[in-house]
């Protein structure tokens, strides 16, 4: 088991014939993911990758099934991208592409919450999810993932792929991991991927990496104290960081002195979750937890 | 991306919201007696145009009684440095004035348009008390903070606009005036992709009118492609020059007061590389995003935005491989380090495929560049390496003095 | 019991000082409505029909508790103050107002879908609706009614008020009476209805005055038919209309073929409903299904 | 409202759709050769603007090769009445004709906007088959309907667009030229609050451009305040002059072909009541939809509609009192009557508070004014009055003759 992707989730990619889509698509294949064709307007009925390129998702999902699309079009073209997606049918959608403006992302969030609600969304700018050993959908790679038990969800790509490693280092592996994004507004957040993971047997305890801005971890907090039952681990980057400046990542910004990683942190141990301050010691503090002696 | 003040409000009086007619200079003859707006109160106000505010407490603010006092006060203000709470310490120097009539201002109001990232919509935020920082209301009188969120679909509705107009006591002229300058603000934020708009303070005037006396507008950096002209017009001198340097290679950097520099690729990571070095001991120099491509010549750039830093003292690299493979990136680590000379003590955390290989090619370059593959090894090197090189270095320049 | 309004009820009224808005009140009064105030811009404070006169709904539901608001302000205002009624927490909005642009209707039934989708609208291009007995909020004429058990739900004003003279001769009724208006796109439609008249226990049976135009009549046929218990007298009005032509209200017209009497009488039919072709026959009919003797 | 192909051609190339240059013409003269739009094939379209489809199988479009030849076939056309299925048997006048250029058409595709209840958004219909009526596509190919419903949040999307171009089989040239047509249609739409927006058909060019050969918009009455230009433009001369006298008066009055006239507050019951005179035998001559006010005025304006028409030998008034006394409703009736100087039987049915008083009021007017209190009643009296007034007068028109 896992959350959103497994085995079985029929993948294509949106931007399939440009550079990014290529390579990633590629990797996807190589990892084993059940991938299925891609999207290039003008280039339907042409082969990429020995897979079929179609004119539009509607036609992709007609011919193909698929369930999932990873998106790796322009900014400009993103929110068009993830609403031919959403109205196509498309379950899981994991934008990849950073730099989308935010009053776009307003409109899509908007245009799913009416006409889409059940799709989900992951990103923009984001990582994308894993299910490792089954089906890869981003541009994580794919060689540090174990199949195992540990939950990971994250604002942070390269971060995310700490928790993994570490996670991998101590025998737990991951069941699935979702970076959610870096930008305010976004799809899935921390409190949807939690909902998944409360009802995934084989998830056994979660990771969450947040950072400052935003108050998407209190509101996790929150969840994980009323109706969370699993170990979490939690790490929030951005101690240092100064505030009114953007750390990279649109979302990531201490404003009006709120969104701290203090404030986090604070919001998140009062919760019952097993914070840690070391980014280094994600992995082995819920080795701990879980009474895992392996390493 | 900020405006300037007189940007900010060229752009909103395009809405038809109402402003003062300014004059805009830099050499104080352009201030001459047929240039300056008609005051019919006899005075003008001088505003330094920097991207902070706070402008008034460090002396961006003067008023004038006449054409004269104008331009020597004008004199006096242009080329100066202003140091305020938003500046930091290096301040901002002051290129242009805007000059304007004075009005007779009867009550001040805050107003602003920004995005509600839990509503994931436009919030309009309005308050009785104008005239001081936001941030300050909501800390004295967290109730008289108005908020209220618009729906994408329909946009302002009048009837928003009505009841924020009453609940702010507005009446007569003003309770008219209202509503359109709502909605223009509204369009404007929406046409312009707007991170902020805030007019603090609007004012209602002795004669019932109301007039934006401030405007701050900021734009949503990835809209940039399609808000050419307002981009064009961006002001660098108002910015960390190194940050603006760093953005031309493609790179995020954000100047911080410590001595040890850092270079990672990926923002979280980056932020919590910083973290480490805190909790080592030591004191970031900088917050560095090298992205994710990691080539020769970005690394090169980013080694370069380091040195610029004199503060510095050490450097942690650290590169999360990802698909790229880590042999890869250390013979780019290297070749950049040969690029730019190279010689403070550097350590290069390397994780990833072909991991190992890395180390050893780092190693063996004959470069200072130490290898770690654990990174709170890596960050305890470098905080150590610093001290050391520090206490050299003070060691020498002791010995010199 | 009775559906959407009752003796509880804390009725106000949007465009209260006007002359439509300061009639009609007058009239909800002197039913018995429980009426406890108005709004009208810029005359909040004031006092009109010996209640109080707000600037806003937000202030007339802070200050009366008011649940209700019947509106009668000009087309040009009228999406605005349905919209103003439901952010207010209004839960029963009955907008009386005729000519209504057809594309401001969209945006505010989007607008409902998306932030207040418990919010009951009626009409607009509507007479309201009305508890015989306990609360009237409308233009229909409260002396024709009678407390009983029948639901009423229609498309048009007058008809309406032929269904109840019928039903109140023949000593049978009504339990709550609602004019959904003639527009063709409108907040609460037949399926809405007939589902509350599903749960109301007082409501024994059901008379829906349809007519020509749109297909509400089928969809309200089909709901019948899978999951509503209660006998139905249906009458539609227009088999003599031609097509193409607007017959009054903006959504009575026949286009394309499509949206005909008889259409709507067979599918009716089909579905269990016992049609009436004759529109003086309502009431009649209704009590004969009942098995009733009063007349 | 409709407006003229050339109305609505004006409207669209303001959207950037593209149409051909045309010439608008009253009169042949106005043809002139240095007038006329230049044409690259030699010929002409010469195209009646009249308020109806099908207007080529009723002569009202015609092709001309030359510029004498524009002129003569103008000459005919203009003052002609046609009659299309659409228009009935009175048929519409010909006051204008629009030239201009004809194109060498590959292929011709349908294209509508309009409002769909259902899904309450605006919908885009676009078929394969263009240049015949859509409901006849709907007929014959209902597969070949292709649909999509827009949000109003975000307006008409890129890949709706795209989808649909790829759909009706465009390639290069159309391909490109789709979306933004398409844009342009909906911005029309929304910006003009229409009910309609067709283009059949939209032809596909040998040259492999798009060119909207005919238009057609129909806008909501409902939003006359707010397109005041549009409405400004209305033709009169297309519509039923009772329905726009009808409109003058505030009555809702359309034209039917039977002999009993009907005067009903209430559109669901005037409908009903027309009804009723069907089922009573009868056949009714109108709708007319009196409103709430029923004032003397307004009934008296109803009774001249009524009487207008020759073919009316009875009349039904049916008025559900509601909240308005019927004894006023009464004395209404009665003034109206007589002011018109009403002879024609006249069954009125009066419903609510004071019925028996208005009845009284009815039977005291020494008019020929029969009251009746029950609706089915009173629909069977009016056709037995209608029969018996017709057999009489063909009688006394049999005795003149």
């Amino acid at each position: 088991m896992s959350i959103l992707i497994n085995q079985q989730t029929r993948v294509i990619c949106q931007g399939f014939t440009g550079k990014q889509g290529t390579f990633h698509s590629e990797q996807a294949i190589a990892y084993g993911t059940h991938f299925v064709g891609g999207v290039t307007p003008g280039k339907g009925g042409l082969r990429h990758l020995d897979r079929p390129v179609f004119d539009t998702v509607h036609d992709a999902v007609q011919e193909t099934r698929a369930t999932a699309s990873m998106i790796y079009v322009p900014a400009a073209f993103a929110a068009d991208a993830i609403l031919e997606a959403a109205d196509a049918g498309i379950e899981v959608i994991a934008c990849i592409t950073e730099g989308i403006p935010v009053l776009d992302m307003l409109n899509v969030k908007a245009v799913l919450a009416a006409d889409y609600p059940d799709v989900r969304l992951i990103g923009p700018n984001c990582p994308g999810l894993i299910t490792p050993g089954e089906c890869k959908i981003g541009i994580m790679p794919g060689a540090i993932h174990l199949p195992g038990k540990i939950g990971i969800v994250s604002r942070s790509g390269t971060l995310t792929y700490e928790a993994v490693a570490q996670t991998t280092a101590a025998g737990l592996g991951q069941s699935t991991c979702v970076g959610i994004g870096g930008d305010p507004i976004h799809g899935m957040d921390f409190i949807d991927c939690l909902a998944l993971f409360a009802d995934d047997p084989e998830t056994q305890a979660v990771i969450m990496v947040g950072e400052i801005g935003g108050n998407a971890e209190e509101e996790a907090a929150h969840f994980i104290q009323e109706q969370f039952n699993k170990p979490v681990v939690a790490y929030i980057a951005g101690a240092t960081a100064p505030t009114g400046k953007r750390m990279g990542h649109a979302g990531a910004v201490i404003s009006g002195g709120r969104g701290s990683a203090e404030d986090k942190f604070r919001a998140l141990a009062a919760a019952g979750v097993h914070i840690v301050r070391d980014p280094t010691t994600m992995g082995r503090a819920m080795a701990n937890i879980l009474g895992v002696t392996h390493v | 991306m900020n405006l300037h003040e007189y940007q900010a409000k060229t752009l909103l009086a395009g809405f038809k919201i109402p402003v003062a007619t300014g004059l805009v200079i830099n050499h104080p003859a352009q201030a001459a007696d047929d240039q300056l707006p008609f005051s019919a109160t006899g005075t003008w106000v001088i505003k330094a145009q920097i991207h902070s505010g706070a402008r008034g407490k460090a002396g961006g603010v003067l008023v004038a009684d006449s054409a004269d006092s104008v331009r020597s006060k004008a004199a006096d203000l242009l080329g100066k440095t202003l140091v305020t709470h938003q500046t930091g310490p290096s301040g901002l120097p002051v290129h242009q004035l805007l000059i304007e009539p004075t009005s007779v201002i009867a009550r001040e109001l805050y107003l602003a348009l920004t995005i509600d990232r839990q509503a994931q919509r436009v919030v309009v935020i309005a308050s009785i008390h104008g005239g001081m920082d936001i941030e300050q209301v909501a800390a004295q009188h967290p109730d008289a903070i108005l908020r209220l969120t618009i729906n994408p679909t329909v946009g302002l509705m009048g009837y928003q606009a009505r009841r924020l107009g009453f609940a702010l006591g507005l009446t007569e002229t003003a309770l008219k005036q209202f509503p359109p300058i709502l909605r223009g603000l509204y369009d404007a934020f929406i046409r312009h992709d707007a991170d902020l708009i805030e007019i603090n303070p609007l004012a209602i005037l002795d004669s019932g009118d109301l007039l934006a006396i401030d405007a701050k507008i900021a734009l949503d950096g990835n809209a940039a492609y399609r808000q050419k002209a307002l981009f064009a017009a961006r002001d660098v001198t108002q910015e960390d020059p190194t940050e603006v340097a760093a953005q031309a290679s493609g790179l995020n950097y954000i100047s911080l007061s410590g001595e040890i520099a850092c270079m990672v690729n990926g923002a979280g990571l980056a932020m919590a590389t910083m973290d480490l070095i805190q909790s080592a001991g030591g004191s970031p120099a900088n917050f560095l995003d090298v992205g994710g491509g990691t080539s020769t010549e970005k690394v090169a750039a980013a080694f370069k935005l380091i040195l610029a830093n004199p503060r510095v003292t050490a450097i942690l690299v650290n590169i999360f491989g990802g698909i790229v493979r880590c042999d890869l990136i250390a013979n780019g680590i290297i070749a950049a380090a040969k690029e730019v000379g190279l010689t403070l003590p550097t350590v290069v955390r390397l994780e990833g495929t072909n991991a190992a290989e890395g180390r050893r090619l780092l190693a063996e370059s004959g470069l200072n560049l130490i290898a770690e593959n654990d990174l709170a090894a890596a960050a305890a090197r470098v905080v150590h390496l610093s001290q050391a090189y520090s206490a050299q270095k003070s060691s020498i320049e002791g010995a010199h003095s």
